[in-house]
């Protein structure tokens, strides 16, 4: 990389799900585990791994803080989800949607976070609604940007005209890099195989993806409706289409199925980030596999994190590994070396 | 969806006032951030085959126990990600002993997906004789 | 049950989208310390002796709006003691200008008591032309 | 009365409620009142008055103790209510139910309150896990012995056994004088007659209580069905007994509401204070009406304290005005001159 940078690394928790779910991994074992890969910040789910969310004890604040003095890392991301369908009834209304987000900005800086991971589906009024518990408690509201939702689109237009209105300085965007998938992960399509799926179809899948990434995407539209909005974009990038024609050929679940995990990633030129960088606060590093050669043969990451360094970012890229859904219904996950291997291949990049 | 579905050692006998009164087994959830168990719409089970009536479910999680229509208001509940939790089949007698096949499916809404996440898993046990 | 139940100033017509939707007006819970929403089991509203339909009735308060089945679960909304929340009645159509009579009947189930309080009050009341 | 004493006296803002319905009284003007009554203590529902409970502000919680400076007054009882029944399809389960009563403990101390009012309907275990929690905040916890509810009865001995194996110093009883009613209030027999109830058929109620005040009164049984409970107590102390015979006499509603309330009320010796007093903590002074010569007619105020005085009792007793219902419907409440009254009755009597 051409200049010297202010890029920083961090590791999301989400990554090392599969470690903790079999109990190889506490809490605990996870942090020690992400100074390991060579990180300096780590990212939460408090929701999937803080004892007793959302009402997390002082002890257990105290043994936080005391780990984190112990490994070297600095909170960066506390990853909120609005579970807005709480209830079968009724969607929560706009003020219960600011109290559940203001709980998370609270908790999130009782936690020594800078930085709050609001997703994709999250209403405009939500946001505007949590602003100022975000100004007096110091953290910065950063709406995730995950494919199929795009920068540079009107979904994002919406967002910055808030941003406008209100002047706010603790809100922005995050991107994920699942919006940086030039192709289907290797791994997805050996997975497929192992389930039955035909080669000559999920090549049919595959062009069509190229296709997309050729002509580009249709954007995904804002809408407090989530599957209709979806739907739509599924429709609107060809995916019915393209099933319709698989099936007569033959198409089983495994086929349909890497069908409709195609449609889970997009591609946008990287620029798009440097163009926004004065709006991005944090970043998902998506991935599925960083191979021994530290090459990730999905996303270009010597491109994607030039074109952070072209903005002059000096937040952090964050390490969030998915990879293991792909290799454990037969083979071993090791979510450690994954990010580690991802973590030193960023290393490489931004230092070289 | 994760291999190990159900606690291998989380297979008994349930009684009630000294009467066989059905099974339970120890389960984890299948979505990455655990869940407030209102979010969980169904749970649904078969026995050898046999789909085992919705009434007779219960949820038993950090010492409460639901319905699954009780379990619709049980958002302060959460089934943390990576913890067993208990399915009891309260269908008024006990499973034979000796081998059974046991389905289990999981339906999880979170809020922000755009569908349920539907996980099913099957296993084979053995209840002592 | 204390005198003044309906606010004297409540009384308006509704419009959705420019055309009649119906009436609303503003009301004091009959119970001493407030209540969530979720405790109060039913509203039911007559206007001219007519009851209107359960499906038609919105509570008002505290800037959200609840159909009667969503406020089973409102359980974070208080309706405050001694201040007006509003019921709006969403029949489609606007009750014609001039006099009118209305009853409403609140009944609320304090967790502790033996049997929910029931309180039926009336008013007359009239439309601007 | 004989000995100087420290019992000390508070006002319960239940007394003030109809003032505060129809926005005559404020919180703070409500506090004003209480000042002017004489009494040094005050206790709240916060449910009813303190503004967005269950999370007041820490503004309002500043104003609050410049509120008690300012009018001298010293918090007492903070009054609970587990409000178990919150949805239609299930009863709270215990740990619901102990996180909420914790709610209320932590408010209560939050408030400066010193002791924590739980109703007579708390299940027994909800108590039990809520012990630790009012031990680190300094709180006790004291269940209402509201009539029917009585002391020395199957019921309280189930608390006292629970206190005998705890060994707790954080829970006791407040009785409520509802506890003391010689006989029905008479603005509650005027009231019945206001509304076209029958003299004689009033008279057979009237009748009726004072066999029960002679005979005794059957104790409530400790359930966790209210209702069914409350409906065996009436039928064992003779109230459907007693309807039968009115019905045909040609009882109204009105007669038959007084009935139903004659069963709200009950007479037990106040002797039963003295002998439980080590584990009283607070009590209501419910009343229906002191007349100008302060003088309650239901209640025999001296005889009733005298029992506290023999017992050495030193916490509060608080107001409690319940007259305004007996009132409201046709003729004006006078609450805060209802209370002064009370205070004045019972200063007299704890100083003479
Ligand atoms: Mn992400
Ligand atoms: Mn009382």
């Amino acid at each position: 990389m051409a200049a010297p940078n202010q890029v920083k690394r961090s590791v999301s928790l989400y990554s090392l799900q599969e470690e903790y779910y079999y109990g190889r991994l506490d809490l605990e074992g996870c942090l020690r585990a992400v100074a390991s890969t060579g990180a300096t910040g780590v990212e939460v789910l408090a929701e999937a791994m803080f004892p007793d969310f959302p009402g997390p004890s002082p002890a257990f604040e105290a043994q936080w803080f005391g780990w984190l003095a112990k490994y070297g890392l600095t909170p960066t991301c506390y990853d909120a989800f609005l579970e807005s369908k709480l209830y079968r009834n009724r969607v929560l209304t706009l003020r219960e949607q600011v109290a559940m987000t203001e709980r998370d900005i609270r908790l999130a800086a009782r936690f020594g976070f800078k930085t709050l991971r609001t997703l994709c589906s999250t209403p405009l009024e939500v946001i505007e609604g949590s602003l100022a518990c975000a100004e007096k408690e110091g953290i910065t509201i950063c709406l995730e940007v995950h494919a199929p939702f795009a920068l540079d689109s009107e979904w994002s237009d919406l967002y910055l005209e808030m941003i406008r209105k209100t002047g706010t300085k603790h809100f922005g965007f995050m991107p994920d890099f699942g919006m940086f998938y030039r192709n289907m992960p290797p791994i997805a399509r050996a997975q497929a195989l192992r389930k039955g799926a035909h080669p000559d179809l999920l090549r049919r899948v595959d062009e069509a993806f190229a296709e997309r990434v050729e002509k580009g995407f249709v954007h995904i539209r804002y809408s407090l409706d989530l599957a209709a909005a979806n739907s739509a974009y599924r429709r609107e990038n060809g995916m019915f289409d393209l099933k319709e024609k698989l099936v007569p050929l033959g198409a089983n679940d495994a086929d349909l199925g890497y069908l409709f995990m195609s449609y889970n990633f997009t591609w946008n030129d990287p620029s798009v980030v440097t163009r926004n960088i004065a709006h991005i606060h944090h970043t998902h590093a998506k991935f599925h596999e960083v191979d021994e050669q530290y090459v990730d043969a999905t996303t270009p990451l010597p491109q994607v994190l030039a074109a952070y360094v072209a903005g002059s970012y000096d937040g952090y890229i964050s390490s969030e590994y998915e990879g293991n859904s792909s290799l454990n219904d037969a083979l071993p996950v090791d979510s450690v070396e994954q990010v580690r291997r991802q973590q030193e291949a960023m290393r490489r990049i931004l230092e070289a | 969806m994760f291999q190990q579905v159900f606690d291998p050692d989380g297979f008994s006998l349930v009684e009630r006032d000294g009467k066989p009164a059905g099974f339970q087994f120890g389960m984890k959830l299948q979505y990455y951030r655990g869940a407030p168990l209102s979010i969980i719409l169904d749970l649904e089970v078969w026995l050898d085959g046999v789909k085992m009536p919705r009434e007779a479910l219960r949820a038993v999680n950090r010492g409460d126990v639901f319905t699954l229509v009780e379990m619709e208001t049980a958002v302060d509940n959460r089934w943390e990600f990576g913890r067993w939790g208990t399915v009891q089949v309260l269908s008024g007698a006990a499973p034979a002993p000796g081998p059974h096949r046991l389905g289990c499916t999981q339906t999880i809404r979170p809020s922000y997906m755009p569908w349920p996440i539907v996980v099913h898993a099957e296993t084979d046990f053995t209840l002592p004789g």
